[in-house]
C-alpha cells in the first residue's frame, strides 16, 4: 500500500473510534452504579431485556420456518419473498415504524379490526415495542439463516430418509443440530438489532417510561436534562455491542 | 443437476451378488441408485421395480424412508453432529429396541476390527476423510435392508487411502445376506468389490455380465476403455483378421472424443494369427495397450504386423505415457515417460509400431 | 418442509410485508405531488440528498484505504482495528449520536479545540449531520470492500508487477477496476444507510428545518400533524430502499 | 503459505536454453521462480543473482517491477477488466510508445496464428480456461524481459486443451531469445518445451542436463519416477548385476512413501544380461514398467529372471492399473485393467514376474 494512502486509512479509524473512547473516558464509572441505579436507567435497561427478548424469541419462531423455506425450497415466488422480507434491512426504522402506525393504529385496518375484536389498541404499548423489534430483527435472523439452509442443502437429509429415518426424526435429529451454529449467529444479530432499536420504536410506541421507553429512547430523552446517567447507559450499550461482536 | 435422460436398465441381481454399474459421467449410473433409493421421481408413466415391490409406477409411491434401501453417497454424508456409534445405528432406531442392540453391537465390533474402537465417541465431523467413507459405508451395511446402494463411495479420496478403503469394505460384502449395486468409475471398485458389471451408455444397458466376462470381451466402447483396452470391429477368415480402423458403438467416454477429433482418417489393416480365430466372420479385436512397441526406426524382425505411423496424440498417466498412434489404427500404447522423450513421441512425430499377435483377443461380434 | 410449518413461515411473511402494503396502499396518492412540494417535506428531501451524497462520498475517500489495508495487510493489530471499527454497525445509533455529542460538543475535548481554533460549534448543524451519516454508513463501506479485497487477494497485482508495472499504475488499472462491482455495492449500502439514518442525527444534530431536519427526522415530526405528508414521505422512502436492494 | 525452505540451487542457462525444474511438491520449484522474478524475499544473508545482476543479497534488493523477469503463474491471471489486447501489452506500457506499438503488433499477430484473432477486444474475464493459459503465456512472452519465468503454466487445463496450448507456446519458444525456467509437474511439458532439466529435492539441485540425459539416465528416485522408471542401486560384474531391493536417494516423491509402506523387506536379486555392463562397480538399474511381465502361473521359458512374488498395492493409472510387487524386488508393472482383473491382482495375490534383460539401463552410479 502506497504511504500517502495512510492518511485517509487513519482518518477513517480515528472518526470511527474517537467518539466510543471519548465517550468510555468521560463516562463518570465511580458514580456508574447510582447511576445505573436510578430508577429512569433501570426501568429502561429491564424493558429494554425483555422486549428484545420476546423479539427474538418470536422472531425465531416465525423465521426459522421462513428461512427454510428460503433456503431449501424451489417454489417460485421466492425470489418475490426475499425481496419483500429483505426490504426491512434497508428501510430507514422511521419509516418502518411510521408504516407500522398506519397499519396497526386505532383508525387503521389491522388496528380498527383488533379494536372491535379485542378492544384494544396496540400503537403506544410494550407490545407496539416488541412489534417494532420484530419487524426491523427478523429479516437479519431470516437473511442469515436462509444462506445456511442454502450452504448445507439437503445431502445429509437425503442420507438419513434411505436410512429409514421419517421426515420429523430427520429434522430433530439431523438439520436442526446442524444449523445450531448459523441459528445462534443469526439469534444474537437480531438479539443485538431488537435491543438497539429506536427510530421504529419511537415513532409506532412513543416514550412512556416503564411502558415503552426502551434504553436508546432513554438515552434520547436523558442527553436533554441528566448527562451523567445517558453516559453510563450509552457505555452499557457499547459493552452489549462488543459482546455481540466477539 | 436437473437432468432429462431416458433410462432402459434391466438386470436381476441375486442375494450376495454384488452388481458394478459403470459408464461415463451422465450414462445414468447415479439416477439409477436415486430412483432405486425413492430419492428422485421417475417421470409419469414409467415403472421402478425392486425386486417383487413396484416402487414407482401406475400411480404407487414408496417414500424413500420406508423402503429399506440404504444409500452411499460420493461424500460420506456423515450427521456431523452426532458420535460415530449414532451415525452407525441411526438406521436400526425405527426398528425396535432389540434390533438397535444388535446394531450397536455389530458397529462396535466393526469398529474394532478396523482399529476404530477409539473413535466410537468421537463426533463424526472430526473423522479424516478416509475414515468417513469407510464408515459411511459400514453405515449402510448395518441399516435395515432387503438391497443396499453405493454411489463411487471412494471417488472423492486419495489412491492409497481408497485402496484402505476398499480392502476394509471388501470383508463386509463377502457377508452381506441381500443384493449390493455399486456405481463406479474406478476398475480397482470392481475388482475388489462386485461380482457383476452392467455398463450403462446414455441411459441404456449395453452389457452385463461377471466381471471376468466383460473385462475379457467387452463388446461396446466405453467398456473396453473401461478395461483399458483398444477395441476395433474386424472380419475374421482363417489366421487373418482385416480389422477397421474405426471404434465400434457410440462415442460417448470422454477421452475416446477428444482421440477422435485429432485422429486421422483410418484404413483398413490386417493382422495376421499366430493360430486360427474360433469363427470366420465378424469379430471384435481387443488390443491392450502393451500389446504394441513402438520404434524410433523400422525394427528388423520382418514385415508382419509392423507399419509406420505418426503419433496423434500423447497424455500423461501418472508416469507413463499414453501415445495415440494415427492412420491405419488408432491404437493407444502406453510407455514410461523415459522412452517417449527417447523416441521423441510428440504429436506429428513418426514411430513404427509393432503389434504381438499373441496378445490379441479376438471373439464373435 | 412438513405442511404445518407453513402457518409460521406465511405470518412472518404477513408481518414484515402487511405494513408496507398497508402504508402503500393508503398512500394519498392523488395529492403526492402537492404534498412532496410542501416545503418541509421538499427541503427535508433536499438536505437528505445531499447530505448522504456528501457523507458517502468522504466514507469513500477514508473507507477504501482503509478496506485495503485490512483486505491485504498482515500487520498485527489488524484484527483489534476491524473489530473497533465495526462496532458502530451492531450500536445502536442513539448511542453512536451521543458518543458523538460527548465528543464534539462544545464542552466537550474535540469540541473546545474547533470551538478554540475556528470558532464554530459542531453539534446541531448540517456537518453534524454529514458527521453522524459517515459514523453509522461508513463500517458498511469498509466491511463489504474489505471482504472483496481479501477475496481478491494480490494474484494479479503480482503479476502485474513482474511484467514491469510499477505500484501506482497497477494500482490503477488493476486493483480499482477489479474492484468496481465490491465499491458500486458498498457504495450502494453506504448511501442507504445514510439516507435513512435517524437516532444519531436526532441525538447529534436535532431536527432544525432546512438545517438538521432529514427526511427521516421530518417523518418523525409529520406524523405528529400531517399524517398524509408523512405516508408520501414514508412511500417515497420505500421507493428508495427497494431501488438500492434490486 | 510462508514456509521457510533452505534453497541451494546453481544453474546456468543461456540465451534460447529452456530450463525444466522439476521436482516433488515443496521441492523449491516454485520458491526459486518467485525468488527469482522478486515476489519473495530471500532471508538476509543469502543471495540471488540472475544473470550478473545481484537481485538479493548484500542488502541490494532489486524490486519485482524493475527485474524484467516476467513470469506466468499456475492460474493464468489475465487483468479482467482490461481487453485481451491490453492484457498482451502491458507489460511494453512502460517502454515508450515505439515499443509498445511494436509489442502490439507482435500480439495481433500470434493471435491470428492462434486464431483467436476475433478475441481482441473482448474482456479477458470472457475467455475459456485454455485460451486464458495459453494467453497468459504469450502476455509473458512479450513482455521486455531479460528472462522469462513459467510457473507450471498448464497445470490447471484438462489434459486435451493443454496438449492444445502446449503446442501452441511451443513455437514461441523456439524463438525466444532470452533464457526461459519453466516449473512443472508434468512430463509432456518437459517434452514439449524444455531442453535441459534441473531436478529439485527439497531444495537441493541433485541432477542438471538434457532432457535426454536425465530421461536417460536418472540418478534420483525422483527423477527416475517422473520418467517413469523404477531406480534400484546394484553392483555389476560381467554379465550379471547383483541388485539391492531398496530405493537410493531420500524419500520424497508422494508415491513413492506410499509404497514403501506397503512394501515388504527386500532381499537383493540377481539379474543376467545378455550383454555385459560397461564397467564392473556400482551402478543404477533403471527398469520400466513394460520390462517386466506378469503371468498368473510360472512361465515355461525357463528360470532366468522369473520369480515369485505378491502382489503389494494396485492403483490406476487411467485405464491402466499399476501393479506394485512384493520381494524381491519392489517393481512396478503397468498393465491393462482386463490383464490386472484376469491375473486376480488384488494386494495379497500371488503372481510370477518375468523380466526382459535387453530393456533395462545400466549405468554407472
Amino acid at each position: 500500500m502506497p504511504a500517502w494512502l495512510w492518511l485517509p486509512a487513519g482518518t477513517a479509524v480515528v472518526v470511527l473510534v474517537l467518539p466510543l473512547v471519548v465517550l468510555l473516558a468521560r463516562t463518570p464509572w465511580p458514580d456508574a452504579i447510582t447511576l445505573l441505579s436510578s430508577s429512569t436507567v433501570r426501568d429502561a435497561f429491564a424493558l429494554s431485556l425483555w422486549t428484545a427478548t420476546t423479539a427474538t424469541a418470536v422472531s425465531a419462531l416465525l423465521g426459522v420456518p421462513l428461512a427454510w423455506w428460503l433456503g431449501t425450497g424451489t417454489s417460485r415466488g421466492q425470489g418475490l419473498v426475499r425481496l419483500l422480507v429483505t426490504i426491512p434491512l434497508v428501510l430507514p426504522p422511521v419509516v418502518g415504524g411510521a408504516a407500522l402506525l398506519f397499519t396497526y393504529g386505532r383508525g387503521a385496518p389491522v388496528g380498527s379490526l383488533v379494536w372491535n375484536l379485542a378492544g384494544v389498541t396496540v400503537p403506544f404499548t410494550t407490545a407496539a415495542v416488541v412489534i417494532a423489534q420484530v419487524f426491523v430483527a427478523m429479516p437479519f435472523l431470516v437473511v442469515s439463516l436462509e444462506g445456511a439452509f442454502r450452504a448445507r442443502g439437503v445431502l445429509l437429509e437425503e442420507a438419513a430418509l434411505t436410512l429409514g429415518g421419517d421426515p420429523w426424526t430427520v429434522f430433530r435429529r439431523v438439520t436442526l443440530p446442524g444449523l445450531r451454529p448459523a441459528l445462534l449467529g443469526g439469534i444474537a444479530l437480531c438479539w443485538a438489532r431488537a435491543v438497539g432499536e429506536f427510530g421504529a420504536t419511537i415513532t409506532f410506541a412513543g416514550s412512556i417510561r416503564s411502558v415503552t421507553q426502551t434504553l436508546p429512547v432513554a438515552i434520547d430523552e436523558l442527553l436533554g436534562h441528566d448527562l451523567d446517567a445517558a453516559m453510563v447507559a450509552s457505555s452499557l450499550m457499547i459493552g452489549l455491542a462488543v459482546v455481540v461482536l466477539v | 443437476m436437473p437432468r432429462s435422460l431416458r433410462l432402459d436398465v434391466d438386470v436381476e441381481v441375486g442375494p450376495g451378488e454384488r452388481l458394478a454399474l459403470v459408464g461415463s459421467n451422465g450414462a445414468g449410473k447415479t439416477s439409477v441408485l436415486r430412483l432405486l433409493a425413492g430419492l428422485d421421481r421417475a417421470a409419469p408413466g414409467s415403472s421402478v421395480t425392486s425386486g417383487r415391490t413396484v416402487l414407482v409406477g401406475d400411480g404407487v409411491h414408496v417414500r424413500a424412508d420406508e423402503r429399506r434401501l440404504p444409500m452411499t453417497f460420493a461424500e460420506p454424508r456423515l450427521f456431523p453432529t452426532m458420535t460415530v456409534l449414532d451415525n452407525l445405528v441411526f438406521g436400526a432406531a425405527r426398528s425396535g429396541r432389540s434390533q438397535a442392540a444388535t446394531t450397536r453391537l455389530r458397529a462396535l465390533a466393526a469398529l474394532d476390527t478396523l482399529g476404530l474402537g477409539h473413535l466410537v465417541g468421537r463426533r463424526a465431523g472430526e473423522l479424516s476423510s478416509g475414515q468417513s467413507a469407510v464408515l459411511a459405508v459400514l453405515r449402510t451395511v448395518l441399516a435395515p435392508a432387503v438391497g443396499v446402494l453405493l454411489d463411487e463411495p471412494f471417488s472423492s479420496l486419495d489412491t492409497e487411502v481408497a485402496a484402505d478403503a476398499r480392502s476394509a469394505v471388501h470383508g463386509w460384502l463377502d457377508q452381506l445376506p441381500v443384493p449390493l449395486v455399486l456405481a463406479t468409475h474406478s476398475v480397482l471398485d470392481v475388482m475388489a468389490l462386485a461380482t457383476h458389471v452392467a455398463v450403462l451408455d446414455d441411459g441404456v444397458l449395453v452389457q452385463h455380465g461377471t466381471v471376468d466376462e466383460v473385462a475379457r470381451r467387452p463388446t461396446s466402447r466405453f467398456a473396453a476403455s473401461f478395461v483399458g483396452l483398444d477395441l476395433f470391429a474386424g472380419h475374421s477368415h482363417g489366421t487373418e483378421v482385416l480389422v477397421d480402423g474405426t471404434f465400434p458403438g457410440p462415442a460417448s467416454a470422454r477421452s475416446d472424443r477428444a482421440v477422435a477429433a485429432t485422429r486421422p482418417p483410418a484404413g483398413p489393416w490386417t493382422v495376421r494369427l499366430s493360430s486360427s480365430t474360433p469363427a470366420d466372420g465378424p469379430v471384435w479385436v481387443a488390443v491392450a495397450p502393451r500389446a504394441t512397441t513402438l520404434h524410433a526406426s523400422r525394427p528388423a524382425d520382418g514385415p508382419r504386423n509392423i507399419w509406420e505411423t505418426t503419433v496423434a496424440a500423447v497424455e500423461q498417466l501418472g508416469a507413463a505415457v499414453r501415445v495415440t498412434c494415427a492412420a491405419p489404427l488408432p491404437l493407444r500404447v502406453d510407455v514410461a515417460a523415459a522412452t517417449a522423450i527417447r523416441l521423441g513421441a510428440r504429436p506429428g512425430a513418426t514411430v513404427w509400431g509393432q503389434i504381438d499377435p499373441s496378445s490379441l483377443e479376438v471373439y464373435p461380434a
